[in-house]
């Protein structure tokens, strides 16, 4: 955990912004989006645990 | 039939949320889920927020600036005087400045507010907290009693030089007519630097003072304020919306109406501001009408995403 | 059988709360309801507090003390140099003065908190604030050299001779070996006139301040805040604590709390506050237990004001 | 209305405040509090309005 906290501290002070043309996005920003993304997937196809229960 | 009824029908064709439950029913706890998840997702928030919360940068004040960019403070000061800054052009609610709204065709947003927080930059931001001085440097009655012509003259003389002077140091200005602005502009940088000038600028006379619109304007017509967001990537032109300083997830949900201020004909637009609000207006109606929209309200039957969601009620139907 | 199950058989002797009902069921709008109540419990609130509403007195400032009543202002300056106001002799959370707190037998909440919000009166109250000004008083430095004891000895000169001379005024004072206080204060009169301390006392080096401990103390430590307070029967001993400005309604609530001050023995009792918690503490535990407390709890059965509320229930019973 | 606001801030500036002994008290606080006992009293014995249809 604290490893983790001072590999974000030492990205943090430039901060690493990804780009083609006027498109731009911040590292920090592409990982929420695409962790967001990956969620809504996995929660589309993986099955509902209790599911077989309630019906 | 009216149009209600007629909405309603199309709603519940089969009259399915009026019909009486007939499946099986069991006993549910609404506190119990409730309380569960409250704590899970607190926690889970409280987690990511140590890690990923923004990080708490130094506050930017007069006094830094002023010690870190005493040229830029400088060269502020004198816009300030001159009536030539930002604000001083920024038309309202600060002022009466002609064509400095942003409009389309008739369509005048800004000037509908009025002058509700009237800022003359020249008294409001130099003048004024100089006269707070224990002693006021003399040279404040030549600025006053000057006519309008002579001190624009001295403050484009002195804006002039400034520029032209190596590292656009005070110090290196070449001799001119500058009237009382060089002694003024010295006098605020010594109190900017301080840390008077911070706590001067706020709202007078209440113990309790929450309006900082005067240092913030002060501090946002400088250069060095706006260079520190550019470094940072904060500016509406670096989709800074969206971002947060380092590599801090910032407020990516904002990356719609940051991403008209990209693109051409907005990004290089005089009433980019304008035009990109009401284009965010018209999206939001048209979201708010999907329904009603033949073609947009078809999209799910096309790409029939919630039959994936639901795909077991869909496969036993 | 358990300790709950006894109380649980008290409380419920007959099974009322466990027995189904039985009597008439009616359709009841909770939202209506809801609705109503909050309309007309807003419209009489807006009202009583359109014509009963506290007055929105004027902010007392540094800087309308030092104008109003310069002399308090400079014996107070001079106080907080020698290290004798009350804040200074206060103890946790600001200084570790000896025999400061409130404290009966052993027991010192004060102290528990330790010194979160350390004040050194003389160089954060004056000495601070004057090394802010633009020209500082070279006398400033007279003060840093000094030894405690001349300092000590300065400053009670002077803060006698401010008693004996004329009005207390700074400019009656007989001759005699003040060192730079009066220099010192006299500034420092100036710049809170000036309008100035009242910003530069706030946190420092922080745009946006919220801190406004050290103003505030410094204005407690006068006699013109708490002379205002006296006049509108604002202090603890004149029932303040249940009392508006005027003839406005207060928070007539308090009463009990603010009762204890006016009676002996904690209206002269130097650890009063202490007190006066203690007993309301007691107080609260009691009411909390009334159920269990005996001859308390029978006070319904002697003075039956519910049978005068339920009386249709109890004739017809 | 008006005239009512303008006794109130008449009476304002100084505050008239009744006592005996340590005991005093602020005009308009004992007015809030005699109307409290009044409300008190009277929601005591009026009878409830609907009381009537209810049983």
């Amino acid at each position: 955990m604290h490893d983790f906290v001072s590999i974000l501290a030492s990205l943090d002070s430039p901060g690493i912004y990804l780009g083609w043309g006027a498109f731009q996005i911040q590292l920090g920003n592409l990982i929420v989006i695409l962790v967001m993304i990956l969620l809504f997937v996995l929660a589309l196809f993986l099955p509902f645990p209790s599911g077989r229960k309630r019906k | 039939m009216s149009t209600t009824n007629l909405r309603a029908s199309r709603a519940d064709k089969d009259g399915l949320a009026r019909r009486p439950w007939r499946g099986t029913v069991r006993e549910y706890d609404l506190f119990k889920e409730l309380t569960v998840a409250l704590v899970v997702m607190g926690i889970i928030t409280l987690g990511l927020s140590a890690v990923f919360g923004s990080p708490d940068e130094p506050s930017v004040t007069l006094k830094s600036w002023a010690i870190a960019a005493p040229a830029d403070f400088v060269a502020t000061a004198t816009a300030e005087l001159g009536g030539t800054s930002e604000t001083a052009g920024y038309g309202p609610p600060y002022n009466k400045t002609a064509d400095a709204t942003q409009t389309l065709g008739p369509l005048d947003l800004q000037s509908f507010s009025g002058v509700q927080l009237p800022i003359d930059t020249a008294n409001d931001l130099v003048i004024d907290p100089l006269t707070t001085l224990n002693s006021p440097p003399p040279e404040l009655a030549d600025w006053v009693t000057a006519s309008d012509a002579q001190r624009t003259t001295w403050t484009t003389a002195y804006s002039d030089a400034l520029t032209k002077a190596t590292d656009n140091d005070p110090a290196n200005v070449a001799a001119g007519d500058y009237g009382p602005v060089p002694v003024l502009t010295d006098s605020l940088l010594t109190t900017a630097k301080q840390g008077a000038l911070d706590g001067v600028l706020t709202a007078k006379d209440k113990f309790y003072n929450f309006d900082y619109t005067r240092g913030t304007l002060f501090l946002g017509d400088g250069a060095y304020f706006g260079d520190l967001a550019t470094a940072q990537h904060l500016t509406g032109d670096q989709w800074g919306m969206m971002n947060e300083t380092g590599n801090t997830p910032g407020q990516s949900w904002l990356w719609l109406f940051s991403f008209w201020y990209q693109v051409e004909p907005f990004a290089s637009a005089p009433n980019a501001d304008l035009l990109v609000v009401l284009m965010m207006l018209v999206l939001s109606v048209l979201l708010t009408l999907v329904p009603f929209i033949p073609g947009l309200r078809d999209i799910p039957r096309w790409i029939p995403v919630h039959r994936l969601i639901w795909r077991d009620y869909y496969r036993r139907r």
